[in-house]
């Protein structure tokens, strides 16, 4: 534990109580969604748990080169977000891509023979975690810049709207990010606008060591909202459905041309900040409270106690994702690596590469 | 068919001539709509394309150039306009680390046809935050296209080159150049990017100028002329490309090399072009290459101060005389 | 007139309706300002008006080279927010610099000769109309960079929280600056570190040729305030007091250690943007019926009709003002230009040049 | 009385002492408080000195990099901490147009005593976005100072130098160089800016080596001495201002020259040290310069082709023995 730290235990344990008071929203199926849809909800939320729980080991064994950012205990969030949207539809991420690549409905080998840098990688091996990207299934790429995703977001919305289709993007971002000079400039051009996208905090209250507390005087990011004449929503980060409800209602309104809505998702991140985390910036202990919100153990509960399944379908959902998640590492592990020629492929588009080549430049 | 037309003109053109060709194409920034860009660049784009894809912006200039990028990498071709091109810095972080890097981090898996466009370059007196030409800082970054060309027929076709190309472009205009007048055909085309052009030939001596500096070294040419001294005088168009075959060949001739630009001499563009130059063709030059470029110095307001850090015709007449003393 | 405009005359006429109603208020001496004060307002008021209005002329000429912006119809909100600070206070500026400047207690000899690029100018003729500062006066120059003030304020302000001193910092910008990042970024800050820093937001409602109310969906630039956990407050930006008064306060705020205050003080550009603007992008007879709400004219009207002057003291005033203005173009036009060796001077500190030529370098 | 210690060490009894000495001294950025910064080089500053003088900051690079300049011309002398030089881009504004240029623009009645401390450098799989090194562009911008020293005596003196200086420092560290171990004396001292230092004496071939390429030039000289072939290895500790009379120096004797450093080759600081020293001393070079650099490429993430692109002990190795051929 740091000597000094800038949340004690006590203030943890009265941010639960705000939190059970002010965010906290009750898991119950919203009208619309079936058995099935819900049951896939929940298989991609265990996918994402089994995936970054892995990442963590193999990063720690050396299969996994440079940083890896998890996305344990945000699983609602993506998972509700991309629920309620179509395949058409557009994401934007943050260095936390993995869930949303799943969310979204990526391929975990591809996924994980990207992070093992392999070329059979959604990226060929150039992209790495930090750079996670399922293009053809609409999330447009994870950023090892905080906050860089959101004007990229906001073009994206704008080829919808410019091009005349019905596409609306979701621009996933930290609370971190909020910070960011681009997270205002994207937000009120949006919102000017009147560009389909839907801005969606991931309010964890935490940026590596700071909490959010320290990087703003109002804890609350949904009242920015305000000052860019859009609606704004505070909703709990924790409950895949409250995700899924906002998000439907605000694709509803930018798919209907009515512009963006700002959502903060506001959950908590009690697990390390990346894979080699020490948090020696916080009391570890403070982190064991709100594990008690686990989305996915809160989800596996609804499931067997409100939703209609039994305790045997909802493990053997679980399962099949684990199992998913090790026939990936298994791929991965034995992928090809790039060919070393393949170094230059990519800088540009294949024909202009084609003419720098007979120029002689970029030739190996 | 050609006519005559300045570079103002042949832009104008240009965007017009796209706009009506690829529907795609769209254009943003700060006043490029209703205004018709202060410098008059797209003047009359709003009023015949409208404003869904003539965009004036509000003064935010990192959403713009990243916007220009989410805009490209899902079906549309956005030109996005910096007023001056020392405010590109804004929108580094987009340009740079996004949109430079996004095909090659994402596996080739993503299109980036978008044109930045911006003025560059000193004079009347706007002194430090508006006279700045920073395309060595561009040509550093692998990812993307830097295009700087000087007469009405290449701002044509490199800009319709630029619209048409899959990668990222910055089209780098020089604010004193507008109103040069030039020919330029009424038939569509384009100029392939990297190919430089002879505007002078000679045997003594090869400048290579970039952009506004390609009259100043074309004046300086002519004068030197009439004291028998020959200058080639090379305009490369594009900065990256780069068409150093050309170079290397006139050097073959005149073994003296002359680069100039108007921008900073320290770690310039110059800079970069002798180094490749020395590194190809070592023993064609009989003596060392020169640079002659802006001082390094913030512009200054003061009209005199301002006309000693700007390189001139002097200067390079200078540079010639000392080269072939 | 532009085929196309964004502003109709109908909505113009509105837009003066929802000034009258919701913005304007009566033009009262606050408590506290004895008659001394108020005419030296006024007498500021006068020098910028004049100096302005000069500007134009002589850039015509020839005698002022590059680019230059009119403070003219803004007279009322750098002087009301300067003569609520100290002399040891510190302001930030915009393109708008020189009435930022006459407000602050500058000099308009220095300031002239600086237009006009001489030696005895404030930045001894290296800046120019766009770069123009008194640092002695605590105005720490203009920026050509729309935005770009915005931190340094904050620094300034910084600066004075950690070195123990009592200054604020005000920090004008305009409409247009309030859609940078690093506006965004510098408010958050100085809020979340409760910075004696003031941002006083000049929204003359455009941006060259975009209305504000195409630049930002929410057209009220002091919501955004919300949004930050800071006190927010639009007042009439034509009325010398009312800018006054909300300056004040939120002086006393910060000074007492409560942190920053965005201010919005609301009027109207009814002439062009800088010298040369042909203001093609917009109906000129749109300008005329903003004019009845001129904050020279009202104030001089105050003075006669409410202050207690007499006509011909109030226009001795302004008179003695133009004179200085006079004075000023003389001094200026006649002044000696920089000598060329004064070329290097100040790229860096006087000790490091030196260093740097006993090099070699930057030797003339 | 010296000891031993790493870079990491040596920068962090740097800040203390300089914190120590001077009250007016700060620091802000990401992290820098109560972590400590992530590669722990601002540990125990914030129980130290207090929230006030070491401030954990928001995401808001061109803030902080702005606010430095706000504080530094009001009595502060500030450190503002990039985590990743890649993400300078963000505050490019304000270090370019602002922080370059301020004294100059304001007439020199602005003191600018502020650092920007940035860890650069590639290896690790960090990809595209955090692996870049950006010398080359700001000793593109007059006005401001580049130092990328790469020994823990080095890294000490020159960053009280930075923090004592009044003028604006781009001081870039090496992240994959923290762990290097070096003496270190326990007495204050300061460096001077400018002032290369011979690493290693030879008579057959010179090498400029930038930051980390220091100690992979060092060792392939160390391997090409087995071979015979005398290098000599220069680190010019700063960018800018640079030492190019000790290189001179060293190519009177050996009239070969190798740079290199890790940033692209194209447009990179190894351009403008060629275009300097053929300007300066094109007849004491036998054949032409050569640049080992990192190749033209956004860094890929997979550790093979990451080692293609950085340059390596191996790369200047046959670079030397080409030139020697
Ligand atoms: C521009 C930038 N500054 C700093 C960092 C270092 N960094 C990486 S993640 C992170 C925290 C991000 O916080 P948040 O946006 O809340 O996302 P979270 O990690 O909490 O999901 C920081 C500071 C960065 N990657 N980019
Ligand atoms: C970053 C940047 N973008 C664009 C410009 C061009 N420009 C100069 S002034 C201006 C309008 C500024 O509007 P506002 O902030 O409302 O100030 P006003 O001129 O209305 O007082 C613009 C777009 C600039 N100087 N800087
Ligand atoms: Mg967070
Ligand atoms: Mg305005």
């Amino acid at each position: 534990m740091a000597k000094t730290s800038f949340v004690t235990m006590e203030e943890t344990l009265a941010a639960i109580e705000d939190y059970k008071r002010e965010i906290m929203q009750p898991l119950t199926a919203p009208e619309g969604l079936s058995g099935d849809q819900i049951l896939k909800m929940y298989r991609r939320m265990a996918l994402i748990r089994e995936f970054d729980t892995s990442v963590k080991g193999l990063w720690k064994q050396n299969y996994i080169y440079g940083l890896a950012h998890s996305y344990v205990c945000a699983e609602a969030i993506g998972v509700g977000a991309c629920a309620a949207l179509r395949d058409s539809d557009f994401i934007t991420s943050t260095h936390r891509g993995h869930g949303h690549t799943i969310a979204k409905g990526g391929d975990v080998k591809k996924m994980m023979a990207e992070l093992m840098g392999k070329y059979d990688g959604y990226c060929l091996g150039k992209g790495g975690s930090m750079h996670i990207a399922a293009v053809d299934e609409g999330m447009l790429g994870a950023t090892g810049i905080v906050g860089s995703g959101m004007p990229i977001a906001v073009g994206a919305a704008l080829s919808s709207k410019v091009l005349g289709k019905d596409n609306v993007v979701v621009c996933f971002h930290g609370d971190g990010g909020t910070n960011q000079g681009v997270w205002h400039e994207s937000i009120n051009l949006a919102a000017t606008w009147d560009l389909p996208v839907i801005f969606l905090c991931e309010n964890n209250q935490w940026a590596i060591s700071l909490p959010y507390k320290k990087a703003s005087k109002n804890p609350r990011v949904s009242d920015r909202a305000i000052g860019y004449g859009i609606p704004g929503v505070t909703v709990d980060g924790f409950n895949v459905f409250a995700v899924y409800n906002a998000v439907a209602k605000a694709v509803e309104r930018a798919r209907s041309g009515n512009g963006p809505t700002l959502i903060e998702a506001k959950y908590y991140r009690y697990i390390g900040h990346f894979v080699a985390d020490d948090e020696r910036y916080r009391d570890m202990a403070t982190n064991a409270p709100w594990t008690a919100f686990d989305p996915v153990e809160r989800m596996c509960r609804f499931l067997v106690e409100n939703g209609g399944f039994s305790e045997e379908q909802v493990q053997a959902v679980y399962e099949s994702a684990k199992q998913e998640v090790l026939d990936a590492i298994e791929y991965a592990k034995t992928a090809p690596e790039p060919p070393l020629s393949s170094l230059y492929d990519g800088i540009y588009s294949p024909e202009f590469m084609e003419i720098l080549k007979s120029r002689g430049e970029y030739v190996l | 068919m050609t006519r005559t037309m300045t570079i103002k003109q042949a832009l104008n053109e240009a965007l017009k001539e796209e706009f009506r060709r690829d529907e795609t194409v769209i254009i943003m920034g700060c006043d490029v709509g209703v205004r018709g860009n202060p410098f008059g660049i797209t003047l009359g784009l709003y009023d015949e394309f409208g404003p869904e894809r003539v965009r004036d912006t509000p003064i935010s200039e990192a959403a713009i150039v990243g916007a220009c990028l989410g805009a490209a990498a899902t079906g549309s071709r956005p030109i996005g306009e910096i007023l001056f091109s020392d405010w590109i810095t804004i929108g580094m972080d987009q340009l740079v680390n996004q949109i430079a890097k996004i095909r090659y981090m994402f596996g080739g898996k993503i299109n980036v046809p978008l044109v930045i466009r911006a003025p560059v370059g000193a004079g009347g007196g706007q002194a430090a935050q508006h006279s700045q030409s920073f395309e060595a800082w561009f040509s550093h970054v692998p990812g993307l296209q830097v295009v700087m060309p000087i007469t009405p027929y290449d701002v044509k076709g490199l800009l319709k080159t630029a619209i048409r190309s899959n990668d990222p472009v910055l089209f780098f205009e020089h604010k004193r150049g507008y109103e040069i007048r030039g020919e330029v055909p009424e038939e569509d085309y384009t100029i392939p990017f990297g190919e430089a052009v002879v505007r002078r030939e000679g045997a003594d001596v090869t400048i290579v100028a970039i952009s506004i500096m390609v009259h100043k070294a074309l004046a300086a040419a002519e004068s030197l002329n009439q004291m028998g001294i020959k200058c080639e005088v090379i305009d490369p168009r594009t900065i990256y490309p780069f068409d150093y075959d050309t170079v290397l060949q006139s050097l073959d001739k005149t073994h003296r090399l002359i680069v100039t630009h108007e921008s900073n001499r320290r770690s310039g563009i110059g800079a970069e072009i002798v180094s490749q130059v020395v590194e190809r063709g070592f023993d064609l030059l009989d003596d060392h290459p020169v640079i002659v470029a802006g001082l390094d110095v913030p512009m200054p307001y003061n009209r005199q101060l301002e006309a000693m850090v700007i390189p001139s015709e002097e200067k390079i007449k200078n540079a010639v005389l000392k080269l072939m003393d």
